[in-house]
């Protein structure tokens, strides 16, 4: 038995990485500290995809990764606008491979952030992000808002390491001198726990924000005596804990992008960190869902100049979320191909997608069987990213973390079957050419 | 490097390293390196026209978490400078930002082979290795920011300088650093509370002063044989009546030895540091201020952050000054404190012509070329992105050759430069020896990367040879501009990577990377105090936070023992 | 037909937890159900565990009920999944992000059997 | 008078993928002057590959044209995945018969387009000049800016017959703007100048706005908190209550004027 410290976890967007586990006969057998339950879950693992498969009449047939890596090579080389999807599932040395495969190919390649935080890309790319890292929330903030955002359910160690509960620097009793407001259509696990919960009606968010906004700077008057569901009474006690706080962080999440007014809640919920901003410091960051989401955005940004949803089909980057991002791409049938990995639109996406997917080939690189595997037409199993393989990855505030590699196996990791594709291609090509 | 040979004939040779001026001379490379002679090489016909060492670029922010955010937040400018992928090129987008692969390329077609990347947060430096792996052709390397880091603050206060040597060479390590960066001492960490600080004002909670700061970090960096001094961004950038805060600055270190002839202190993009007046509205240059000091003192050597004059993208780690501009334009704003270290901010910035203070920021940067006597003191730089696109250096050199082309520009822009500037009372035009100074020479030695091969054609350093397409004698502005943007040939390590303004070839350059040497007994007092750190604030490990070598696929290592 | 109400997803710790098991049966347990306010359940007469229809202009799905104080009158939770996938609607209104939150659909009790996730995915497959 | 017929061919639709076709090379200016053979010649994006005209659509020439205002085409056949029609056109005449796809009349500077059918989002992005004309309902981000800008429509006119989709006439910096039906959310975001008009409902209308005048004619749901007041007042006959907004910008830059019934 061996004992790993220092263990990052690949699961949620919090990146922790202080868990010890044990490993015998290459396995993980315990999780001894260090990670929530979602993340122990991940690292003890689950039944895998066992081998490399291709769909022949229907069903799906073992194969080796040789063919199964030619086949994705022959689907994309011949697609005339083929979509790569996912990548935040892995490491940013594999997205890599895959930019570079797009650029080849003229594809669209799109991230997770297209169904999670693409409108807080929209938003940041109209107002900026006043923000910061995790540890100077842990050390100095006195008051979080949780907005739209149940880190309970879904970033289950995040009060815990960083925010409400953690102690720091000048916030050494933890949550005795903090306050915690949350705003949400339901009173969650976390609305439960806050000193101030604002239950707002589905859908109103933006006009929420737009009246904080309007009393952070001074013109409480013309606020009705009532806004989304909340009180104005309710809304100055928020105002007067805000403009009191000596550091104030807003975190959001889907609660604010999935709804109506998208990245425009994120615009007014930036707008209103700014505003706050001029009384006492104020930040702001999105509560990103996958691991390495962050880290796709990087890499596609500093390789494209853009974020998520770049179409190269030109040969140079044309970017606009809402024409070039998946959703849209699919539900309007514009895709003839696409390639999945490390991500699962069987489970995530729309129906109406998943209808278009049905129709046209498609590959699929995943470490487990899900339902996107129901229909693809290439399945090439892969290593998991943080517990077989190593590599980059970036936390939810864009810190970069390198994953460990705690086991041995025989799977192949992302980064070595992008490659092997981008090579098939580039070898059909050159045939072509010829 | 290429293995083989290459001649480049008969091309008039500038490298001021070697006190060649302009003499007609063969240039031998082998391997990779400039050698006294070939034998059976590929030849190149420079015949009349002008050929430089490799340009080297002392400060520019081209990788990591700030830049990629600059990037980000501006689709706009993405979409300013989008070119299609050829066989040899990636996709490229950005005009203030570029994209990895742009930047590389425009750098290389311009005739640079090394750019200092000015800015690494240490808690994110992985992010700014990641980046420069991905920026194809240059040699580069990143200076890690040390100053408003906690230890750093604690041991300036409790006057342990050995100790804080100890942890600036751990700092340096841990990052695969260059040097020791300081951006507004003291002012970025206060930021983190919406406050800043000048530069004697007491830094909240941790009682040291700004001043303090940099003479501590000054004194601890020359324990080491650092091959670069202190590279300091000074407080209140970018605030009218700086330059006494500025001057101040540069007096910090006037007594401090550095351990071989070089400056003490580089102060970086002097231009915003240069500033007269109470506000905005009586806003005048003080270059000649500033000029004056460096004129008299051997303690400093300075970089001149020169307007472009169009859109760009501000970016520094200098939090407050992000803010207050912002606060100007009103436009985006994008801020990223780092825990226990520093803190960045951008935001777009469009510099006019028909501003009275833009003219006078406009005037400054090029009166400071223009009033230093010594070429040696000063680099080109435009701070890129900040004064405006690297790509606008070429405008900078046709300036400062061309009196008659200030004259012209001057006329365009409004009419305070000719009251609140010295600028068009200012005769002096450089020739390309002091250009070759201002843009290779002068940096590679203040890094002390000539002794790297870097910045010369001596026998021994890097085949990084710049052809421009002009004769010595060309003194047509708009000439001289085009030459500088796009080489004849770039050539990288032996190879040729740019011909005739196109790039020909994408070798992967090499991330250079100082190691201080310290004594394990301080290493290990000053690890009771890092650990602690770890443990209760920071929000990474200790083991997970020092950059594993994965991250520097092409390194080159520089040793800097502890001077006995 | 049914109630009208409004629809929400999002996760949950235990389909987070099965997010690599997803064709298990916790998972299904969990994420193939609808979670409604205690007066909402006895309106529609159905009891937890029971079986609700779920349609709205995208699709439909039967799930199982459940009980959650919290979730205020009128709307319905269900958790991130295939099942409540087959309700939201694809329109993205130029910004890229369907639209997972608050859409208008109609719940009432069924006794149809619900659908396992691979019998779902075969649905799209006509 | 000069007319190109370009009329889609059935076989490019008709497939599982429907990939759009990227038509901004074929605007009045760019084809002024060729004969058919060479319009034929021109080309077109057709996903990540580049295709003759002649080979997707069926082209016809009739008459002349001796200056490009003289230049009208007619656009035919399924074009719900035609993008770009009139991106980026200076001057004459293009028809499009049917519903046409994404960025139609974006970056317009002159002449006319006119939409016999649904224009898909981005129509008019970014158009400083011209006439638009969407008979039927416009998408979202109609006369908006491109992600990052601060300038939408700055010049020009837009007429839509029916409805329009969210964001109408984001960052407007000028121009005019009516549409006959309802709009979707925060129509006037950000404007700054220029004029809209709308005969239907709006939602959430004038968000962030500084400058510009926006006229709702029949229903506003879910009004801005943040909006002051001004007075009642008349225009055209009917009473109109008038706010000035948005004071979330701050009073100082709260200079945009809605009307409300």
């Amino acid at each position: 038995m061996v004992e790993i410290t220092d263990v990052v976890c690949s699961l949620c967007g919090c990146v922790c990485d202080d868990i010890v586990v044990e490993v015998e006969d290459n396995k993980v057998t315990k999780v001894k500290k260090g990670a929530c339950s979602v993340g122990k879950s991940k690292l003890m693992g689950h039944g895998r995809i066992e081998s490399p498969a291709i769909r022949d009449n229907g069903t799906l047939k073992n194969c080796s990764y040789d063919d199964a890596i030619k086949k994705a090579a022959e689907i994309l080389a011949a697609a005339r606008r083929p979509l790569l999807y996912g990548w935040s599932s892995t490491v940013c040395e594999a997205d890599k491979v895959g930019v570079e495969l797009a650029e080849e190919i003229g594809a669209v390649i799109d991230n997770t952030a297209s169904v999670c935080h693409g409108p807080s890309v929209l938003a940041i790319q109209d107002v900026g992000l006043p923000s910061c890292t995790l540890g100077q929330v842990k050390n100095r903030a006195d008051l979080v808002i949780y907005w739209g955002a149940n880190p309970a359910a879904a970033h289950a160690n995040h009060m815990k390491r960083y925010s409400y509960i953690s102690k720091g620097y000048w916030t050494e009793e933890g949550k005795k001198n903090k306050k915690l407001v949350v705003v949400d259509v339901r009173r969650t696990a976390t609305a439960k726990m806050a000193d101030v919960f604002l239950q707002i009606e589905q859908g109103k968010d933006y006009l929420v924000f737009s009246a904080l906004r309007a009393m952070l700077l001074g013109y409480e008057d013309v606020v009705p005596e009532e806004v989304g569901g909340i009180s104005k009474k309710d809304l100055l006690e928020t105002v007067r804990m805000m403009k009191e706080a000596k550091f104030g962080m807003i975190f959001f999440g889907m609660g604010a992008t999935h709804t109506r007014g998208r990245h425009n809640n994120v615009v007014n919920a930036i707008q209103t960190t700014r505003a706050a901003h001029t009384h006492t410091k104020f930040s702001i960051m999105p509560m990103r869902g996958h691991y390495n989401v962050a880290g796709i955005n990087q890499v596609c940004t500093w390789e494209t100049g853009f974020p998520f949803a770049v179409d190269l089909s030109r040969g140079y980057a044309w970017y606009n979320p809402g024409e070039t991002s998946s959703t849209d791409l699919l539900v309007r049938r514009e895709c003839d191909a696409a390639l999945f990995i490390a991500t699962d639109p069987g489970a995530h996406f729309p129906g109406e997608s998943i209808r278009h997917l049905s129709k046209i080939p498609v590959i699929q690189i995943d470490p487990f069987p899900n339902p996107t595997t129901e229909f693809a037409d290439v399945v090439i199993p892969c290593a998991i990213s943080g517990v077989e393989a190593e590599g980059n990855v970036y936390r939810m505030d864009n810190i970069p973390i390198r994953l460990r590699k705690l086991v041995d196996t025989e799977y192949m990791a992302d980064e070595e079957i992008m490659k092997g594709i981008l090579e098939e291609v580039r070898a059909i090509k050159e045939k072509e050419g010829e | 490097m290429v293995e083989g040979e290459l001649l480049i004939r008969n091309g008039v040779v500038y490298d001021p390293i070697n006190g060649v001026n302009g003499e007609k001379k063969d240039i031998s490379i082998r391997d990779g390196k400039v050698v006294e002679e070939v034998t059976n090489p590929k030849v190149i016909d420079a015949e009349g026209r002008v050929v430089m060492p490799g340009g080297v670029d002392i400060h520019s922010h081209i990788a990591g978490g700030k830049v990629n955010a600059g990037r980000l937040f501006r689709p706009e400018d993405g979409r300013k400078g989008r070119e299609t992928k050829t066989k040899v090129c990636r996709a490229q987008s950005g005009y203030s930002v570029p994209n990895t692969f742009a930047t590389g390329y425009r750098y290389a077609k311009m005739g640079y082979t090394f750019v200092m990347e000015a800015a690494m947060p240490p808690l994110a430096a992985r992010h700014t290795h990641e980046e420069m792996v991905d920026i194809p052709i240059l040699d580069n390397a990143a200076m890690p920011l040390i100053d408003n880091n906690w230890m750093t603050m604690e041991y300036v206060k409790s006057g342990d300088t050995d100790l804080l040597a100890a942890y600036i060479a751990w700092m340096i390590k841990a990052t695969k650093g260059y040097g020791v960066k300081v951006v507004n001492p003291g002012g970025t960490e206060a930021w983190a509370w919406a406050k800043n600080c000048d530069i004697n004002d007491a830094v909240p909670y941790f009682d040291v002063t700004p001043a303090e700061i940099v003479k501590g970090l000054a004194e601890a960096t020359e324990k080491f044989e650092m091959p670069h001094s202190i590279h300091v961004h000074g407080n209140m950038l970018g605030h009218p009546g700086n330059f006494e805060t500025t001057l101040a600055t540069y007096d910090l270190v006037k007594g401090i030895k550095p351990y071989r002839n070089r400056p003490t202190m580089h102060a970086t993009h002097t231009q915003f540091h240069s500033y007269g007046g109470t506000s905005w509205r009586d806003f005048e240059s003080k270059a000649g201020a500033i000029a004056d000091y460096v004129n008299k003192n051997e303690h400093l050597s300075i970089d001149l952050g020169s307007i472009i004059l169009g859109d760009t993208t501000t970016m520094t780690a200098d939090g407050p000054m992000e803010y207050s501009l912002y606060q100007i334009t009103g436009r985006k704003w994008t801020n990223h404190d780092v825990e226990l270290e520093t803190g960045s901010g951008i935001t777009p910035f469009l510099y006019s012509g028909k501003s009275p203070v833009n003219t006078i920021q406009w005037a400054i940067g090029q009166e400071l070329a223009l009033l230093v006597k010594d070429p040696w003191k000063l680099a080109l730089t435009t701070d890129h992105p900040n004064a405006g696109p690297f790509i606008g250096y070429p405008i900078i050199i046709s300036m400062l050759m061309s009196k008659r082309r200030r004259d012209e520009s001057a006329e365009d822009m409004h009419k305070v430069i000719f009251d609140r500037a010295e600028y068009s009372s200012i005769d002096r035009e450089y020739d390309l020896n002091e250009i070759a100074i201002i843009t290779r020479g002068m940096a590679a030695k203040t890094l002390g990367l000539h002794e790297h091969g870097k910045g010369h054609l001596g026998v021994g350093a890097d085949g990084d040879v710049a052809i421009y397409d002009i004769s010595p004698e060309e003194r047509d502005a708009g000439k001289i501009q085009k030459a500088f943007l796009n080489t004849k040939y770039t050539i990288k390590g032996g190879e040729v990577v740019v011909k005739d303004g196109e790039v020909v070839a994408t070798p992967a350059g090499r991330t250079i990377f100082v190691t201080p040497e310290c004594d394990d007994k301080l290493t290990e007092e000053m690890m009771v105090k890092l650990k602690d750190k770890f443990d209760h604030y920071y929000s990474v490990t200790f083991n997970n936070y020092p950059v594993q070598d994965a991250y520097l696929p092409n390194p080159y290592e520089i040793k800097a023992p502890w001077r006995s | 037909m049914g109630t009208k109400v409004n629809l929400i997803s999002g996760r949950t710790i235990v389909q987070g937890q099965n997010l690599d098991n997803k064709l298990s049966e916790e998972y299904f347990n969990e994420v193939a159900t609808c979670e409604l306010n205690k007066a909402d359940m006895e309106r529609l007469g159905v009891a937890a565990d029971g079986h609700v229809k779920v349609k709205t202009s995208f699709g439909e799905v039967v799930v199982k009920a459940k009980e959650k104080g919290g979730t205020p009158e009128g709307i319905i939770f269900i958790p991130m999944g295939p099942w409540a996938n087959a309700l939201v609607s694809g329109n993205t209104h130029g910004a890229g992000m369907p639209q997972y939150k608050g859409i208008d659909a109609e719940i009432e009790k069924t006794e149809e059997e619900m659908l396992h996730v691979k019998d779902l995915m075969k649905t799209y497959m006509k | 008078m000069q007319t190109i017929r370009l009329k889609l061919k059935e076989e490019i639709t008709s497939g599982d993928a429907k990939i759009p076709i990227e038509v901004d090379s074929l605007t009045p200016d760019k084809l002024f002057g060729k004969n058919e053979a060479e319009i034929k010649a021109v080309k077109v994006w057709w996903g990540n590959r580049e295709e003759n005209t002649g080979d997707l659509f069926d082209v016809s020439v009739e008459g002349e044209a001796g200056t490009v205002e003289e230049v009208k085409i007619v656009m035919e056949g399924n074009l719900s995945r035609v993008k770009h029609i009139g991106d980026g056109m200076k001057a004459g005449e293009i028809e499009a018969i049917g519903d046409v796809d994404m960025h139609c009349g974006a970056m317009m500077g002159g002449g006319r387009v006119t939409v016999k059918g649904n224009a898909d989002c981005w129509a008019g992005r970014e158009m400083h000049g011209g006439e638009l004309v969407i008979e039927g309902d416009a998408g979202d981000n109609l006369c908006a800016m491109y992600r990052g800008e601060m300038t939408g429509m700055s010049g020009g006119k837009v007429t839509v017959g029916g409805d329009a989709g969210e964001c109408v006439g984001q960052y407007m910096a000028g121009g005019e703007i009516l549409i006959k039906g309802n709009t979707n959310i925060l129509t006037g975001l950000n404007m700054k100048g220029g004029k809209i008009t709308i005969e239907g409902d709006a939602i959430m209308p004038g968000a962030d706005m500084t400058g510009g005048e926006i006229t709702v004619k029949g229903k506003v749901l879910d009004m801005m908190p943040s909006f002051k007041f001004v007075e009642t007042t008349t225009v055209e006959g009917e009473e109109y209550k008038k706010y000035l907004g948005d004071l979330a910008m701050t009073e100082k830059k709260a200079k945009g004027v809605l009307y409300v019934r």
